[in-house]
């Protein structure tokens, strides 16, 4: 065991936490005053529902002994077995803390598909979905990957969760939108964001927390964090600068919400890449990411789809490009050295995810549907989620 | 002249200002209200103590025009801001004893 | 009693505030509005979607005053809150039926 | 008809509102305003710069009802936001012309 | 000394550092619009008085050598000897480096009570009470508990603070209610939170910086660092899904502020045991923890006390909760592993720090009330304390 | 390399990146509504555009090999041969992570004087601004201080930015305010902050990044990153009190905008002491920091200068004393310990880092103004920048 990566891993879990807050602010600014606590508190509450069942059959399912390249065993339920002694993955930090930080991204998976059905899911629904999703998606997924699954025996390179988070979520998001429907309103009235400093406030926790993200995925403080950590933040800058220039081009302004977008697409993209590729390589990742993303959104509006805040435009998409880019890249063994494999692995990897996570995540909406439904009443869509959910108002006097 | 007062949904504005710049009404006033009516309230819980919120947030809308002018607001408001159900709002009208613009002191109808 | 009601510029509250205050008139309601007039507006853009924001922050200042005092105030008003460009702002006279002091229960002019 | 337009302090709202709603008056609109009257103000400072800053928080509840109704009102208001402190507030009473549900069309005190 | 636990030393002590302003903005998103920046500025200035306290003679109190088990000697005044030598209770981090970390400790304890006697307090008077306060209740009791005083001697366990922090604010907090009496037009009229986002961001920093709270007092970046740190973020999570649940089903919604609350009142919970319990125990202390604290403050409502912001409720009973359950749950020496002594040890250590902190805090306020008052006239509490103590006012255009 | 070290120096790195949006709350807070939108997208904007920078030239400009002790070659052009072995400056942690970490601080240094210009510049020309000031401002004064130029061969002491940063950025404000001239209404009427809590939010986030800051530039976590973080706490703490005590005095309450300031002043003027000096020097640094900045805003208001939000009073002034102080107290070299040498290096990189910028900045605004022009029109400045610039409103229903 060794101290100093003890305690990079423990900060980068902490710092992996604050992202779902964070995400709360960004989706939270974005949504009319009237729904700003519905999608806070979805976030929120993820933290508690995802927080206990990966200690109890989450982490066991994504990382116990490994069941034809498939699942995990429930030898490790309710954290069986799972003590202070060297993590099996990770040999220089105690298991529990493996099993903590990777806790975090099973927290913060299922809380990015809420911006797709912002303003018009039921809580109760919404309780029994993650439930569900964060066990028959999230914990498979993250075992064919990172568990010793088949995705991994295959050699498919994901860095930090290119297809483990944001493929899976940004494609469940997109099947939400088409079982529940647009908002009230939609396409009628405009629905402008109420709150674009929180907006902000929610980017800069996110970009924050990233660097615990993928340079914490690299599970020690070594040279491989390092290179993840300023991959990270360079795709970041690149990110933002594109979407800004299009989005002035486009509309005749540079817009602040277009920059903190570009910001998240390029930081979507170097996710599965962060360890594997240079910096220089970061700067096309990103760059790519902001003009790949930002026209996937205007596929979307084109298709009047209403995935409210974009979440398969930048998270879907943006996973999409940065696995594909890992192919390209990743030092060594992308295809830039020559080599196609690792590409065509990239490809089954995400083609793998997307079929994956559509199909399981239709079976589940369909299931909670015919039980209990998923959307809210119109009235209650039209008074707002905060009030007739939750009967709180966000700003008062 | 006359004051016309409309309380609206806040969805609503949007419709509501284009059409009204069509017909030519620029001249607008609007502010952010909370306001109750047959609309059914809710009740807001604190810790254990619970509130009535029968207050629903709406949008009033205030225009001073030519007496001539007012059927035709009316009609454009009603159109362009009801939905048919409950909560859609009321259109007040008050008389206006006069109307300065301050910028150059004109003063009556011109200045509206 | 005549209510005046002045839209003007948030920046010149201060301003008129103080003259009010000077020339004797306390007692004032003030609130936040968006206006439109003659003043043009701009197009608010979202992910690919526009739009029109020609609504602009103003100030409502609201003084009931007796019928007497009337011309001196729009005068206070007019001095006190224009610049001379398009968007200072309108001044509406309405015509009050009755005051009353809710503490004390005074009515007509002495309530104000 | 006419308008009952009440400024009122914030807390009272509640107590307001409720003891309109036994009355049978539920049709109210309201508003955050600030305001001055005989209540004294406060400066604020930022940074050696000093601002008057007399305004304070107050609420604006506006209900248009039948002329038989007025002294019931005007007497439920001052009952149930007066607490005998300087800054209780003003009841102004405004002529209304007309009014109209926009769901429905109907007009005059059928509307309300 | 070694370079991981200085990193996570010092990260952790920046954490903890968080946490006060975390305070401030749950707090201040509880008040109506009118006193926000009253009771941020007092968890903001208890940063800068306590803060300089600590390094002149808190610390010395706190952690100087041991006089009669009641109080440290004052050798260490202004630092005098502190440097950069190892801790004398922590040998592989600097002593500097201890002292900063439990001075962010005794920043956030007096910061704590503010919730109680919100939107009443004159600000001097605060002044006078913190810097009374943190010498004569706070020193004192972490010197018993964690300074070698009786307590320690004892064996009374308390691994970050659950009897030091929050039963001695927790009570504090019950006294100021007494003294101050209840907030003008308490059970008159509502008093609704005036931002429910600011509150959730209080909690979420509050959780993050919790990991410095918890797993930092493991002074080092070593297994027990990563106990704590699990059991913490395990707490947290089932804290707050009961709260959720008994307001789900008393009020007929779940609210966010609860959802908020149960996840401190499990933090608190968690405290005291966080490096001495297995995670599974965690699980039923962050449970406990929001069913205990709920009733708490239904019976604090029957009794008509109001303490504004239930600091009694949430870190009072909360602490004892969690003292109490350490005497159940710890490892080894715990009821569970048929023990009986470490639980007699821990009922006394919570009488001790209730009764102590009770006296002391009624001798100061009366005290501070004799000399200059405690209250703000009625005139300014109706104005709001931000204008009529600050000049300020928190939102404008 | 060591793991500890590279943990340290990683999670500095992000704590540093964090202030950046830090500031921009902090700034935002403190303009008006219709303009909090256009400062917070001028520091979210130099993260981007200077990240993108420092990548590609910024960095070998200041830390490549040494160019007549004026600036640094062109070696490590976009990062070539920039990689995982140890910095030569710093060789316990990879290159690649000394970069990043002193990315950071050219990434806020542009951001500190957007303070001064706040609500009139245009967007466009900022962004040529930022580009050449980071290229021409930045890069050769830290080249000079930290990357082996002149003034670290004079033996100037700079420990964590002082000259390089603060300095450096508040005189450009300055010049910057003669420039662009006064916001339309400066002394008409009053321009009161819009939004207190996100200044606090700004502070706290400010106050918490500092630590990275500081202790992170002992790159590594060893004995000095402890003694500056605990410096830096301790001025904080210390600048806080005097400017609360001031305010109260001069205005009959005391403020939280004031304390907020100060706290802000003494964590500048420790900047450049932290690792140098004695915690008890960093009271007195602190202190004198809080009473010279408030000296000297009064002074600009008294001149009219319209420095806006006190970039020149706070950064430039605080700087200034901060590098004076660092003279006298620096432990062992200082005019304390009987040393006149110090203090008179001390005095040559403060004028010759106040020249250079004032000269620089001047004929880079001209250059741009020349081209461009800098300042919004007065219809866009009445209007507000968030619409006019950005065709967005910071809050919506
Ligand atoms: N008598 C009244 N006086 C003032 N405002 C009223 C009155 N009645 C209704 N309103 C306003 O009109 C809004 C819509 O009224 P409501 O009765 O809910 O709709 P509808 O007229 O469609 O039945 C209310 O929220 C309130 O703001
Ligand atoms: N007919 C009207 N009814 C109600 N409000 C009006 C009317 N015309 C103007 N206003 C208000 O007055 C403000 C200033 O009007 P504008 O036409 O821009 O200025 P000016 O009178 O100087 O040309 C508008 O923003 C709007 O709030
Ligand atoms: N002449 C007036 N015109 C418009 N509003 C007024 C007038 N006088 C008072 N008000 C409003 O009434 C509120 C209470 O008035 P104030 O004089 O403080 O109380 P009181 O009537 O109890 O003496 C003020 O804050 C202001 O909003």
């Amino acid at each position: 065991m060794d101290s100093g990566d003890i305690s990079w891993i423990l900060i980068s879990s902490a710092l992996v936490m604050l992202m779902t807050p964070g995400l709360a602010f960004f989706y939270g600014g974005l949504v009319r005053r009237k729904n700003v606590l519905s999608i806070v508190m979805q976030s929120f509450i993820a933290m508690a529902v995802v927080g206990v069942i990966w200690v109890l059959w989450g982490y066991s399912l994504a990382f116990g002994s490994d069941i034809m390249g498939i699942i995990g065993g429930l030898e490790w339920f309710a954290l069986n077995d799972v003590g202070l002694e060297p993590a099996p993955l990770a040999p220089t930090i105690p298991h529990l803390a493996f099993m903590v930080y990777q806790g975090m991204f099973a927290i913060i998976t299922p809380a990015l598909i809420t911006g797709a059905f912002a303003d018009r899911m039921r809580f109760r629904s919404y309780l029994f979905f993650i439930v569900l999703w964060s066990t028959f998606v999230y914990s498979p997924i993250a075992h064919w990957v990172w568990g010793g699954g088949w995705l991994s025996s295959l050699g498919a390179l994901d860095f930090a969760g290119g297809t483990v988070v944001h493929i899976s979520a940004g494609m469940a998001a997109l099947m939400t939108v088409f079982i529940l429907g647009k908002r009230k309103g939609y396409g009628e009235y405009s629905m402008t964001p109420h709150n674009i400093p929180l907006i902000v406030l929610g980017t800069a926790l996110l970009w924050f927390g990233w660097f615990g993200f993928n340079a914490g995925s690299a599970l020690g403080a070594n040279e491989t964090a390092v290179l993840a950590f300023v991959t990270t933040n360079t795709a970041a800058a690149t990110g933002t600068l594109p979407w800004l220039m299009i989005d002035w081009s486009h509309k005749g302004t540079p817009s602040l919400i277009g920059a903190a977008t570009g910001a998240v697409a390029g930081l979507v993209a170097i996710t599965p890449a962060a360890g594997f590729v240079t910096v220089q390589a970061a700067l096309a990742i990103g760059f790519g990411a902001s003009i790949i993303c930002y026209a996937a959104i205007q596929l979307k509006n084109r298709f009047h789809l209403d995935d409210a805040l974009d979440v398969w435009g930048v998270h879907g998409v943006g996973g999409i490009w940065g696995a594909i880019a890992t192919g390209i890249f990743a030092t060594g063994v992308g295809l830039i050295a020559g080599n196609l494999t690792q590409l065509s692995v990239q490809v089954v990897s995400v083609i793998a995810t997307m079929t994956y996570s559509v199909v399981a995540t239709w079976l589940i909406l369909k299931a909670i549907d015919s039980i209990m439904g998923l959307r809210v009443s119109p009235e209650e869509e039209a008074i707002g989620l905060d009030i007739s959910l939750h009967l709180e108002e966000a700003y008062a006097r | 002249m006359m004051k016309v007062e409309a309380i609206i949904r806040e969805e609503k504005l949007d419709n509501l200002k284009n059409a009204l710049a069509e017909a030519g009404f620029l001249g607008m006033t609007v502010s952010e209200v909370k306001g109750r009516g047959r609309q059914k309230g809710y009740t807001l819980n604190f810790r254990g103590k619970s509130i009535n919120v029968d207050l629903l947030p709406k949008l009033k809308v205030e225009l001073t025009i030519d007496d001539s002018n007012i059927n035709k607001l009316v009609d454009i408001i009603r159109k362009n801001s009801s939905t048919g159900e409950i909560g859609d709002g009321k259109i007040f009208l008050y008389p206006v004893a006069d109307a300065i613009r301050i910028r150059t002191g004109e003063r009556g109808p011109d200045a509206i």
